[in-house]
């Protein structure tokens, strides 16, 4: 049986030209970048050519790229590392309801030494409430974080309209720009934000690595102190060969992009349409259009989301349930709380992301089965009979 | 990872249906909480001559209650009130830590049942 | 020309076994270990058995080792998580004047958030001043922080006599291991340690990944707050083929540590004493006995590190000038200023530092080579006359 | 990195010495901060007859020694003063960022020479 891998959101294999040019760096060209001597410094170059990449994607200037170790790190480093270095502009700062815990829980870390979060609220499509901004925002606010794009229900933020709201009160304003890039045009000076979060696994490069823009130098605490790497702002001997895929996989991002969305619009609502024809009491969550093109998300009543994942799999279809974060924490997932799905409707939650490797082949395999294995489990099911 | 054993169960339940009129009938767990079972029991001679449920739930939840039905049949009333959660986890081939507390759910709903026949009889 | 690699304390190639280990993780086995479905749950079993690696070479238990992307990381961790996880506890910590940059400036991010931080002052040795400690202690003192072994000099610290006082007064102890492990035995029972920080690359493992032990599930306060990874205590997706390679590492080094040990102590104390016999004016930094089998330093008086480096470089010889991190920061080594070299002579700085890979042959060109490179940049310097 | 021609005149560095007697002497730096350079020059009909110098420093310290012994020599002192820091670096085919006070040494030490020279005469 082929497997169908439809969970690229959580991972994606690193595509071979990016692991060609990482292997060098293990073992030939090996030495650690901070050192003085020739060996060390044509690495220390690499590494910057390798920051122009990134930030060639989006399209920000290669001094205004930090690599960090995850998207997580990156998005710690700018919610914690803003609102650390301006105490005296103040202590209030503002995340929308679905963000990924590094931003939630990073802004619990702050209330801890302080600081005070109001929590954005979004519709009922996952988009986030612009008059609802406007009056959150006070004077003492620091910084607004809003991710780009969720990455459990798909729906893309008007992040342009909420940094018109944030320019003019002076308020810095973040976006996690992990679900979204390399899926749809993601450029800085567009979204007018001062810091957005680059993750590398889910653009085709390795694990361990990921970045964060942070605009003109701007002031930032760093989250792992140390030496002088990373112009001091971030320690730690450089993740070179890491570094490395994510610049080339940046470079693939870019010229791939235009082609991956058209693609993936298709796939996408290939899917979307087979399975809301397909199966009874199934919801598409996210917003129906303003969502991912490589995203389809959806609750299918009376059944849970673990066993449902696994009849995929068995099926040789493999897929998420609510984020890769939260599928162990035995949780209703936050964000189908936040808006608005019923908790036991919840529960059936089913992620499918793609990638440019997924056929429509594939994508008629799962209209096809995925009826068959709901209805294997509705069949078990002592609510469904209620339905 | 769920063991070989978990999977099978999963995989091929045994004992999953309702029995129409059943002796007893026993149900926990919550919807919202995204696990719910009902237990349906069939008694003859003090004995449980049938024994079917319906799960809501995740892959340990549908394999518990699988397995708790294959240990419960046949057995005496009183014998069957004795399964355990840990018989439950063990006869599957353990479970993984943050699952435990579903193989309470097996046992759990097999009791009521039982209760629900004996306050009626 | 031969190239002649004697700075493994900055960086060391990855081993051929250790990467073998790795490569599958990148495009084969690339799966997110925080999915529900087998192949992500495989991929975690994967990473718990790396753990026990690595808690094995260290004597540790499998359940007190966190996955970090670097020594640095792992030294933020301890420092700040032990101290901002014990507010009640108090706000004082006692480090020792010749740690890593990613503890000093983990202690000075602690003072802007109402800390004390006290440092323990280190003989002309670089051996921190045990009495001096015990009168540091106080009720409130919540961390000591002393490396295992000093990177720069050498020289190995009485980790187990500190532990005996700060078991007593009820304090814990970290240590920062990157230099010692591989090199010596490192045992946190023997060692009577809390915390211990672990690096990837010095014991020849691929960079962007690094430990912390923590001894018996202490709590910790997240330096990466995240989702469930890691126990909660670490957010990001896992930098599996890292880890991997980290683990294979462990297993190596671990296997190897008796004769590495036994053959880099003749191949030091040949180099040292082909030093101090073939040039003037040039003294052994560190302790002559308690210092790191492959370690050897020394200042040489009136020339400066960069250019001795460079020249060296030039005759096929790499190695290293003050530690690898301050190499770039144009100041005067805190670490020789702390044992009493004069800022003068400290700029000569120059370090060694071996692996197995390392012959006779090569200390012997060193010793033979050493002498006349510094003989051609003392005859340009204006205060060799002098000396 | 440092250019080619940095690399080059490190290694072979230019009008290395001193002079006995010289004409002028110029001294910079303190070697606790880890650079110094000694220029001592020979003047002739208000020319640089001779250049030589002595430095301890880093790479960069010692290539633009170098260079501004290259640039200054035959020139007139009025000349050699106007010899820039930018314009060792530029001959020099740039520096690091980190590194450019350095370029500032070489330029000053000659100067004081000529200062000196000028005082006594
Ligand atoms: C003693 C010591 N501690 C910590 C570190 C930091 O380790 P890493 O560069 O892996 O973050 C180093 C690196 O040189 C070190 O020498
Ligand atoms: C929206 C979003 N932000 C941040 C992250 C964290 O990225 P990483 O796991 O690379 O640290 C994720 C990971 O799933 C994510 O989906
Ligand atoms: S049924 Fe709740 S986690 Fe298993
Ligand atoms: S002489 Fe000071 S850094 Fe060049």
């Amino acid at each position: 049986m082929n497997k169908i891998f439809l969970d690229h959101a959580s991972a994606t294999p690193v595509k071979k030209d990016v692991l060609d040019e990482m292997l060098p760096f293990f073992s030939r060209d090996f030495e650690n970048p901070s050192t003085v001597y020739d060996r060390g410094m044509e690495i220390k170059d690499r590494i910057e050519q390798e920051r122009a990449r990134v930030a060639n994607l989006v399209n920000a200037k290669e001094g205004e790229i930090i690599f960090t170790s995850s998207g997580a790190e990156a998005n710690n480093l700018a919610v914690k590392g803003a609102a650390l270095a301006r105490p005296k502009k103040g202590k209030h700062i503002i995340v929308s309801a679905i963000e990924h815990h590094s931003v939630l829980n990073s802004a619990r870390f702050l209330e801890r030494q302080g600081y005070e979060t109001s929590f954005l609220n979004v519709d009922k499509y996952g988009l986030v409430d612009l008059n609802r901004l406007e009056d959150l925002i006070r004077p003492e606010t620091v910084l607004v974080s809003v991710m780009h794009a969720n990455n459990e229900i798909g729906t893309i933020e008007p992040i342009r309209e909420i940094s018109e709201i944030t320019k003019q009160k002076d308020v810095l304003l973040h976006t996690d720009a992990v679900a979204s890039l390399g899926n749809i045009e993601v450029d800085v000076e567009n979204l007018g934000v001062d810091l957005l979060t680059i993750s590398s696994p889910s653009i085709g490069g390795p694990k361990g690595v990921g970045a964060l823009y942070f605009k003109n130098n701007m002031r930032l605490m760093p989250l792992i102190h140390g030496g002088i790497q990373e112009k001091g702002r971030r320690g730690g001997t450089e993740n070179v060969p890491g570094i490395v895929g994510l610049g080339k996989a940046a470079e693939i991002a870019k010229k791939e992009l235009f082609q991956k969305e058209k693609n993936l619009t298709q796939l996408r609502d290939r899917l979307i349409n087979g399975v809301l024809d397909n199966i009874d009491k199934v919801r598409l969550t996210g917003h129906p259009e303003l969502r991912l093109p490589g995203h389809a998300s959806f609750c299918v009543e009376a059944i849970e989301g673990e066993a449902l994942i696994f009849m995929l799999s068995a099926s040789g279809i493999y897929t998420n349930t609510g984020s890769a974060c939260a599928s162990k924490a035995l949780k209703t997932s936050p964000v189908l709380i936040a808006v608005g799905t019923p908790e036991d409707v919840a529960q059936g939650s089913v992620v499918f992301t793609f990638d440019t490797s997924n056929t429509q082949q594939e994508i008629d395999y799962v209209v096809e089965t995925l009826p068959i294995v709901s209805a294997r489990l509705r069949e078990m099911s002592p609510i469904w009979n209620a339905a | 990872m769920y063991s070989e054993i978990v999977m099978d169960h999963f995989a091929n339940p045994r004992n999953v249906g309702e029995i129409q009129n059943p002796d007893g009938l026993g149900q926990v767990g919550n919807p919202a909480c995204g696990d719910m079972m009902a237990f349906y029991i069939k008694v003859d001679d003090n004995k449980l001559s049938d024994i079917k449920y319906k799960t809501f739930g995740c892959v340990a939840a549908i394999a518990v209650s699988s397995i708790v039905s294959e240990m419960a049949n046949g057995k005496s009333l009183d014998e069957a009130k004795q399964i355990s959660k840990k018989a439950a986890a063990e006869a599957l081939g353990g479970l993984p830590k943050e699952k435990m507390h579903c193989s309470n759910l097996g046992a759990e709903a097999l009791v009521k049942a039982i209760e629900d026949y004996e306050s009626k009889n």
